[in-house]
This record gives C-alpha cells, structure tokens and sequence, in this order.
C-alpha cells in the first residue's frame, strides 16, 4: 500500500492501461501538456492535445471506439460535457442499439464536478444524473484514491461508453492505493458499491464527497449508539441495487446524500428503489439530503452551504429513528444548513 | 471482400459507366418503391434522394472496399452503391429482423458494418462528429491498409458548428478523410440561400486551408473523376479534401411533403437536369447503350427491387422479448 | 368550446401571445415555411426560419430574452437539444442567478418526442427529466389540446425559461379548446396537476400520452370495483408535490406511468416524494411502470412495446390492492408487455 | 446615462490618449492584485489579463454608452475599460455581496447591466452563442438607438463550432456585431499552433464574407483606431465586422500557473512588446507624458486599488438563507 491522491491514482490508472493495451489514447485540451510523461512513454499519437471544441473531442472519440480504438477523452468540467452531449447521448449511447448490435463504443469521458474550487455554477454543475438517465452510457463516481484508479481501469476495460465524473473536492486528497503492477486485483468492477461501515440502525447512501459526510455523521450518531451503515455506490450505472436493497431491508431506514441538486436525481433514484422494492422493509420515511435546485454559487459561504453536512444527516437520522418524519428533498428546505 | 486494394469499378470504361447507370437506376427505383409503400400505409416515411441518384454513384465508385463510409439520414443511394441488398435494406425500412439492424433503425439511420458503411446517423452533424474518429483510428492503423474515410452529408449539415470543427480537426491532425457535402439546396423546409450566402460551403471549406472542389453533383462521369481524383490525392499524402457536388433535392424533405413551399420553376429547371436521363442521353449519343440495353437494364433492377419488396415484407417482426436487446455490450 | 388538435392548439397559442405581445417571436428551421400565416400577420422579423443550427438557435434566445424579447424556438425533435444544452442548461438556466438577479430568460424552446411515428431513437427519446433536474429551467408536457394551448401561452409569458415538449402521439389527436379571444381565461399556470379522474384506492401519475393510458386503466378496474385517481402532471417542474401528495394520502398506493425511462425519471421523482412525504400514507409499495433503459425502436412492434400499457397499470393496481408485491423500474422487467 | 450617443472617449487626442494608458495602469494594477490575494491565500485563481490590457481598452474606447458588451472569463480589462468600479468587481471575486453579481459570480462571469456589459459566460464560446440574440434585440428597437453590440473572445473559442454558427447568424441576419478576438496565442495550456494554421482566426473569419481586420493588439492607439472604423460601420450600415487582435497571454491560464509548458524565449519576445510600456514610450517621446505625469497617474491608480481592496474585504458575505435566491424570477 502507498499514499497518493485521487489525480494521482488517475494518472497511475492511465499509464497502466495504456501500457497494457495499446489501442488506448488519450485525447483533449492540454492532456499531453499535463501529461508529459505519458507523452514521452506512449508517444504523441496516444496522448494528444485538442482543439478547444469538446463536441468533436466527443465525437471522434465515438468514431475511434466504433473502430478500434480506446479513447479517454477529458472534457475538463461537467458543464463542459454540455458541448458534447451528442456525441455522447445520441452517437455513444445509442449508435450500438440503433445499429442492432454492430458496434461497440468502449469510451472513457473524464469531467470534474463538484464543489470546493469556488468557480461558480459553469464549473461546478453536479450533472451525473442526466447521463444516468440516458439509455448505453454507465456511470461512475468514485470517493477515494483507490476507486479512482480501481474505477478508471475498469471503466477503460468495459465496452460501454462510461462518463466519469471526479469530484474536485476529492482530487487532491490522499489515501492509500495498493502496489504493484497491474493484475487485476486493483480493478474496481463497475456496478459495485462499497460497504464503507456496516450498521444496523439506518442505511446512509451517497457517493463521492459525501460519502465522507455520511462517514463523519457515521461517527458522530456512534455516540449516540446508532449503527448506521454508509453504502458509497462508486458506480452510478449501473446502479447495485442490491447492495441498496440489502441493507435497507436490514436497517429499515434509509437516508441518501448527495451534493448533486435532488429532482430527478440519484437519490430519488435510490428512495424510489426502496419505495417500489424495500417498502416492506422501510420502517420510516426515506430521506434525501441533497444540494438545492439551483445553480452553485462562486462565494466559499454559499458554496459550502449548499453541499448536506453531517449535522443534517445526524439530525435526519436521529429523528428517524425517533419514530419517522415528513422530510425534505434538498438540505435546504428545512433549514438543515442552520445546523 | 477478397481483394480489398481493387475498387469496386475501376475505371472511366464503357462498362463502368453502364454500371454506374444501372446503379443510379436501382437507386431511383428502390427509393420509389419506398414512396409508394408510404402512400399504401405500408411503411413510414423515408428521406429519399431522388435527383442525387449521381453523387452517391459517383463518389462510392471512387471508392475501394477497404475504405470506410459515414452517411447520413438521406443513405439509401450510398448504401445501394456500396453495394447493400435492397431486400435488408427495405426490411430494416419496415422494421423488420432480417433488417441491416435488426428493425432498430427504420430508414434514417440504416449501416451496415461488413460493407464499410458505419455509423450512420440521422442528427444533422452526426456523420460530421465522428467521421474524424473513424479515420484516426484508419490513420493508427485500425482500419484496412491504406483505407480512407469518405463522409457525406448535407449543406444544412455544413450550417452546424460540428462541420467547423471537424474540418479543423481532420486537417490539424492530417486525417485521410474525405469530405462530401451533397448540396441539395435544401434543408428540410428552408431554400438554404434563406440560411447562408451563395457560395458559403465552399468558401467556409476553403477558410479551413484544405483542397475543396465544387463538382456539377448531377453528372456522374464528373462526380466520378472529381471523387477518384481526390481519393487517390488522400491516398497519397494523407490529407483531408473537400467536394461539395452541387444537385438538387427533388422530393419532398421526407414523405410525404408536397412541396407546397418550393418554387415549381426552380423545381422544373432541376427536373429537366435529371443525373439518369442525361447519363443515358449522354450514353446513347456516345453509342454506348441503345434501347435494349436499358431496357434490359430496367428489367434487372425492377426484378431486384420486387424480389427486395419480397424479402423484406417475409421478414419477420422482432419479438418484444428482444425490446433491451444491443444497448449493453 | 371546438374541436382541434393539440398541433392547432399550439398553433392557436403562438397567435394569441404573439397577437398580444409584440416581444414574442419564433425562431426555428422551417417556422416560417410552416407559420406563413404568422408571417404574413406578425411579419418575418417576428417569424424567422434560422440556420440549421440548434445551439446559436437557443442561445440567440438565451441572449435576445435577457435583452427585452420573448423568443419562442422550436427545436424540432427531443433529441436535438444535445446541440442546445449548453445554452439552455448552462447560459438560460444559470445566468440568472449567477448574475446575482440581473437578467432574466424568458424564452420557450419547444420540442417533440416519444413513440408513434417510428423514426428511431435519434427522433424520439423522452429526456425531459434532464432538463428537470437542471436548475433553473422549467418544463412542461400537456396530455390534452386545451393544455398545450394553455401551458404554452403560460411558458411565454413566464419570466423564466420554458422546455414545451409536445409528445408526437398526441398532435394530431383532437380535443376540446374553448373558443373567445385570449382573456387570461385560457392559460394552464404552470405548478398545476390536473386530477382527471378522482378515485379512493390508488393514485395513478401520469404526463402526456400516458395520462390517456392511465384513463384507460382506471376505466377497467372501475369494472373490477376499484377506484383509481388520475393525475395529470402537465408541469414537470415546477412539479404539483401537494396534488401528488394529497392523492397519496388519500388512496394510499401509488403508480407512476410514463414512457420516459426510469432511471432518475419523472417516475423517480414522484415515487421519491411519495417514500419521503407521505410514507406514514403509503399502504402498498410504490409501482413505477416506464419505458426501458434502452434506446427507442423504429420498428413499429418495439416501438409501442416500450410504451407501458392499460394492462400493465392494471395489473399493478390489482396487484397492489391484493395487499402490496415488490415491483419493477420498468415495464419490461417483470415481462408486463407479455399482456 | 445622460447622454447615450456620445462615445465614453472621443477622441485620438492627448488627454483621451492619457486616459486610455491610466484605464491600462488600472487593469494592470487590478489584475496583479488579484495575484498578490490569491498568493496570499485570501482570494481564488483569476484569469488576468496581462499583456493583453490595450485589447480591452482600445475597443472599449471606441464604444458608446448606448452599446452592449458580452465577454468571457477573462473579462477584467472590459470591465475596467467600461468604467466598472474595481472595489464592486473585488468583492465579486471575493465573494462578498457587494459584488456585482452579489457573490454568485465569482471572478469568472462578472457582469453588469448597467454598464453594458451582459451575459458574461465562462462557457468558452458561451458569449458567441447569446451575442447575435443581444443584437437582434437591438436590431428590433429592445437596446438605446443606434447601439451596436461587441462580443470579446478568445482565439479557443475561436475552435468551438459556435463560433461558426455564430458568424452565419450574424452575417445572414445582418446583425450590429462586432465580433472581437484576442488572439493571445494560448488556449488554456494549449498553445493555439497546436490547434490550428497559423493564419486560421481571420481566415475562419473571412470564409463568412464579413469584413474582417487583423490588429496589432499590444498597440492601443492602432486597436482603438480599427475599433472606432469598425463600430462606425457597424452603425451605419447594422452589419457585423471582425476584429482580430494579435496578442499575447503573459501569466499563466488561471492563477496559480507556473507555465512550465510555455516557451520562454516567446514569452520574453512579447514581454518586451508590452501594451503599457509601449504606451509609455510612445507618449513620451511624442512629448505629451513626463515622469511627473506618469507618477501622479500610477498613484491614482494605486489609490484606487487599494480603496477598492478595502471596500471588498469590508464587503460581507452572503447568508446562507440566500443560497437559493435568485434562481427563478
Ligand atoms: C440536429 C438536427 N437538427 C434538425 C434535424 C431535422 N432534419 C433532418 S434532415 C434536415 C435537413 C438537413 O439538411 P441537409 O443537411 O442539407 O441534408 P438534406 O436533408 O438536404 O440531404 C433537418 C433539419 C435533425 N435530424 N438533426
Ligand atoms: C466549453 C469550455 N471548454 C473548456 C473550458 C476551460 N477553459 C477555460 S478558458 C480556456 C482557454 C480559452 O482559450 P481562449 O478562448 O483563447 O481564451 P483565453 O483564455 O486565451 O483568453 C479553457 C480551455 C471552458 N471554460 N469552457
Ligand atoms: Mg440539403
Ligand atoms: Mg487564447
């Protein structure tokens, strides 16, 4: 085991993938400026600087993988991936159906999102959701450095278009990542959650950033002597239901936790899945602590505020458990963030 | 797919060019075919091409098996001149299993791996998007040896920012890629002289710095040579070039369209301009073909095409069991 | 009252708002070939077809609603605002706010979708809920002729931007619309369910052509003694929680039809409300019955396959009234399209 | 706004000229205490603009009041141009909420309405995607009469297909556009011959027929002068122009950036071409600036800074009872 960051493990996962199979490249905006080192490794066909247009990035990423190629493109910042939402949606997603089955689109699409960098709502803009929404594309979001090079790895392996999302805040923030060459066993399988503490009390589900959040409150409801379990999905798409399922019909309760705005979002999602599949397991109301329908703001005070903290996640829990209550979609409304 | 250096017709020859003209007449029919299966209530509308019957003939002649081809909603000539069997092509039409995507396309987006004919999409820009994709993975040695990429797609097409981008990207980065812009003077319901100034598709090419031709799109022999011209150009260095085959769109946008909103002179003056009549005006005065030739020709073609109606309407219907079928790999 | 279809409605609503409202426009490709009453009435500034070009189509809209116009953009099929996305989610959706209060958007972008004419998922994809967890933005989907003449003379003259998504099964189909002059009396605010038909024992949500599926439904299982509720959402967002909620408690179960995929849909959204504020409410697990997580089909047999169906509701509700079972995400998991 | 038709500077006089190299010292003294707050850890990255000051003074110069301004996320030197208060635009990038956008903003989207400066987008093509709506409202009687409206962008953005679209509209629809580039030879850590020809900007440009004008864009009085005959043919004849401004990033993409990636023999080629220093030099040795003039500018200058620091650090910071103002209207 060794400490690095989350970019770090990016970068680990990268080089290893493209040493072992040589159809993988890396295509967009300065990569092989930031990434001298893969450039002087793997040659500068692999590892190109784009023009500034990230829908034809996108596009002719799709094209390559249809043909042979492994593409990781990286779109910079979630807002971004809005230039290149055909390609992705309507060429990637659907192209391998559309076609019955004749081409594979085997394509990585990086975008960092997330709170933490004060850059405003064009940069920070938590859109996941909608490519979770959008049929041929998975998903995945991970919370600590082993999982974004575990994540990456097998998100470069899968046949499928996969969009992944790095939480800003995570990226430089370490964790211990395990040695040694490539063998398999640092592949993090998609549609795999990760049981980060397990709990019989309530079922506290997040990913990325949050996943810390649930953690601390974790700690904190300890004290209180309940026993929540904290579910990290990491993948997004697909979604490990079971891993959901499970641990509600074992707790009773759940609470899902995000930064992302709540409509139509993951944790709805997640409270629909318990509601249609768990609901005679659910003791309590669902809960969805999530940011607010609307855009992030710039300012550090706003910005913080708008991501659920752990004192709202204890306080929901801890009603919950205190018999159920009528809860709020975004950490917002009910004035949580007072907490 | 034996000799994949030899192109599909290979040269300038009599029986080329009677070949190219049994092509465009196979084209003709089978998209009128279509027309009327729409007017029976048998199948759902279709964009036809009927009018361009020459640019499709033309630029896929100039093209060997080992190369690849983008189309767009408005295929069924590139397609039948790859070489595709009208009988999957109607059955996909109709939505059919024995369809070349298994009834999921329907006629906008039909492709046909095998045939070179990929990706195939029915977004205006689409083709554009991933055209340079296919012909990076070509130039890293994915593809067939010394295979290049040909794109076609509309003057609308070349309105989207996707058509800039692509032209920048294809030529920064030394794509074997051939641009092919049939300029029907249409986009959907608009005259594109509504949307952009007269000579804007070449003079937008141009500003990209590559090679850009504009060719006479209703003459086959002229398609031909500029296509074959360009394609060995791209063989040789590498590099992008630019056609735009000047034609007109005869039919409606997609049927059925009455056309109310298209000047009948401008209509009539294409009409007189037909790429058929004048290849068989063109081959008769050279006394390349007489009366029995064509007819025997027509004959061929409208036998293909009953037998094609045939196949496709024996197809049959994909089960709802197959509904998720091919979105995971 | 008179006759006319949901196309004419729409129709009729440009008119009226354009007739009242000298700001109002309409911009698209093929508007004015298709409007040329309008431009002969409203003249072809005010009716202009554009370029082939989607994302400068919305953000002119973007930029002309924020300096003083009222633009109405038709964007032809769902699939195609991937090309408009960054204007409509990042410029209209956010630069309100991230301006601190100083532009507004006033813009409508209409669209169409779903199944019916068969011409492929690049055509028909129902992505509304996309735009619904975009903030800022708002959206609606009318089941009935007099709704999209009311919900879209509401969208233009509501001060934020608009998504009109006009499902292409129901344009043709004809309804009552009352007849007089635009006297206010017309409009359909945004924010307001419709229940179309109240019942006791279970909520029916539905938007668009599911709604008439729902009708259907509740049709066959009054016969079986069952009284079903039907709601009509209309609006997507602002969503009507309370009509949804009140129903809720008062009938206790609850489907959720639509033919939009599930995966963070519409129907997530709904079954997430219901499991977080009316859980003590809640008797039977929450049923969603959408389309699947796939691509549309051209052929006509997948095609309506993907749609659920009468039988399918019904099902779900005896099922239901039987004393609660675990339920699917969608209507092809449980092989519901087998009736 | 008293007078909406007279220019906010006049003239190719002396005292406009003086005032143009204090609006430069202004940008200049602003933007490098933005570097110092972020160094010392009490504000975020910026994008500056240093090195590029004449671009944003001269074209500004050359507007009226009655004009419209969208630019993008390296905006300081517009702003500051314009006439905005820097003491506003610090606790915008502060986050406070006396900044102009109350602290939504940030340092990367600052607008103000008042001014004339709209829409302001870090979406790199983002401003070229609302411009031609902003001068269509104009074009329909929504802005002051006679304004026109200047759109500020990056050679990046240039790449973008927007950019494409967004000429087409303008040129086809005829709209009061002044489409202004600065060229500034990077794009984010890409430097922009790795992107395009060198020639491309104008020869993009110039594909769309619309005028278009290469600038020496270190050099104010020549940017002021190709502004003011470009605006005044704008506005007489409401159809869009193009200027390019050849210029050069100087710091790094956003602060923090050491700019290992840039070459450092170009950077010092263009570190002797400074905007101000020219500016400097010139006056001088036409006799219309002495040290004891330059000194008292650079004082008002930095009293000005310095009152404007003080003002945003004393500048509150929003409740978070507000976090959801302002998202709908
Ligand atoms: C992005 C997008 N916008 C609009 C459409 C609807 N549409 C289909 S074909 C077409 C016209 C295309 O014109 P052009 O590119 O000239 O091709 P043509 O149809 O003339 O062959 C339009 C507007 C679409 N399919 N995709
Ligand atoms: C759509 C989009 N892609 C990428 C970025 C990240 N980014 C911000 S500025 C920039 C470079 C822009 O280059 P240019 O347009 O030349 O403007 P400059 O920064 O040189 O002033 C990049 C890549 C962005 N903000 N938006
Ligand atoms: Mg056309
Ligand atoms: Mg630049």
């Amino acid at each position: 085991m060794t400490q690095m960051t989350a970019e770090q493990a990016m970068h680990l996962a990268l080089r290893e993938e493209m040493q072992r199979d040589p159809r993988v490249l890396l295509l967009g905006e300065g990569v092989a400026t930031k990434n001298n080192d893969l450039v002087r490794d793997f040659g500068s066909e692999r590892v190109r600087n784009t023009p500034l247009a990230e829908a034809i990035i996108a596009g002719t990423a799709a094209g390559a993988a249809a043909s042979g190629l492994r593409p990781v493109i990286d779109l910079l910042f979630a807002p971004f991936l809005t230039y290149a939402m055909d390609a992705l949606v309507n060429s990637a997603g659907k192209l391998r159906f559309m076609s019955g089955g004749q081409f594979e689109f085997p394509l990585v699409a990086l975008a960092m999102t997330g709170s933490g960098w004060n850059v405003g709502a064009q940069h920070n803009h938590n859109l996941e959701a909608m490519f979770v929404h959008a049929p041929g594309l998975r998903v995945v979001m991970p919370s600590e450095p082993a999982d974004f090079r575990g994540l990456l790895k097998a998100a470069i392996r899968d046949p499928n278009p996969v969009l992944f999302f790095a939480d800003m805040a995570l990226l430089y923030q370490t964790g211990e990542v395990a040695e040694g060459t490539d063998d398999g066993d640092h592949l993090v399988p998609l549609g795999k959650a990760a049981v980060r503490r397990p709990g019989t009390d309530v079922t506290l589900v997040s990913y990325a950033k949050t996943v810390a959040v649930c953690l601390e409150a974790a700690e904190q409801l300890a004290r209180q002597r309940i026993a929540a379990e904290v579910i990290d999905l990491r993948s997004l798409k697909p979604l490990d239901e079971q891993a959901v399922l499970k641990s509600v019909r074992k707790t009773g309760r759940l609470i899902v936790v995000h930064e992302a705005s709540g409509l139509c979002g993951i944790a709805a999602e997640i409270a629909a899945l318990a509601a249609t599949r768990a609901f005679d397991a659910l003791r309590a109301p669902v809960v969805r602590l999530t940011g607010p329908d609307a855009p992030a703001a710039s300012s550090a005070v706003l910005e913080q505020a708008a991501v659920p903290r752990a004192e709202a996640v204890v306080r929901a829990a801890v009603d919950l458990l205190r018999g159920g209550r009528q809860t709020p979609v975004s950490a917002v409304e009910e004035g949580l963030l007072a907490l | 797919m034996k000799d994949l250096q030899s192109p599909i017709e290979t040269d300038t020859g009599t029986s080329a060019r009677l070949q190219r003209l049994e092509t465009m007449l196979l084209i003709r029919a089978y998209e009128e075919q279509l027309v009327t299966l729409q007017q029976q209530g048998a199948a759902g509308g279709t964009c036809t091409s009927v009018g361009q019957e020459a640019c499709a003939t033309g630029v896929v002649a100039a093209l060997d098996q080992r190369d690849r081809i983008l189309t767009n909603h408005r295929s069924g000539g590139h397609l039948l001149a790859r070489g595709a069997d009208p009988g999957r092509m109607m059955a996909e039409v109709l939505g059919r299993i024995d369809g070349y995507c298994a009834g999921r396309s329907g006629s906008l987006h039909i492709s046909d791996r095998e045939l070179g004919v990929v990706l195939t999409s029915t977004i205006v820009g689409g083709e554009l998007s991933m055209a340079p994709g296919v012909a990076l993975a070509q130039k890293m040695g994915q593809g067939q040896p010394g295979g290049i990429v040909a794109v076609f797609f509309g003057d609308g097409a070349a309105s989207e920012g996707i058509f800039h981008e692509a032209l920048n990207l294809a030529v920064h980065w030394r794509l074997p890629l051939l641009f092919v812009c049939e300029n029907n003077q249409w986009q959907a319901f608009v005259h594109r002289l509504e949307t952009m100034a007269d000579d804007a598709i070449a003079s937008w090419a141009r500003g990209h710095g590559l090679p850009v031709q504009s060719v006479d799109g209703n003459d086959v022999d002229a398609v031909y040579a500029a296509a074959r011209d360009a394609v060995q150009a791209i063989r040789a260095d590498g590099q992008p070039r630019f056609l735009e085959l000047q034609t007109y769109r005869r039919r409606g946008h997609y049927e059925p369209d009455d056309q109310f909103y298209v000047d009948a002179t401008e209509l009539e003056t294409w009409a007189q301009r037909d790429p058929i009549q004048g290849q068989i005006d063109r081959l008769r005065q050279q006394g390349l073909l007489d009366e029995a030739g064509l007819t025997a020709m027509q004959q061929r073609v409208r036998e293909r095409i009953d037998a094609a109606l045939t196949f496709a309407q024996d197809s049959p219907w994909p089960t709802t069991e197959t509904l998720t079928d091919f979105v995971y790999a």
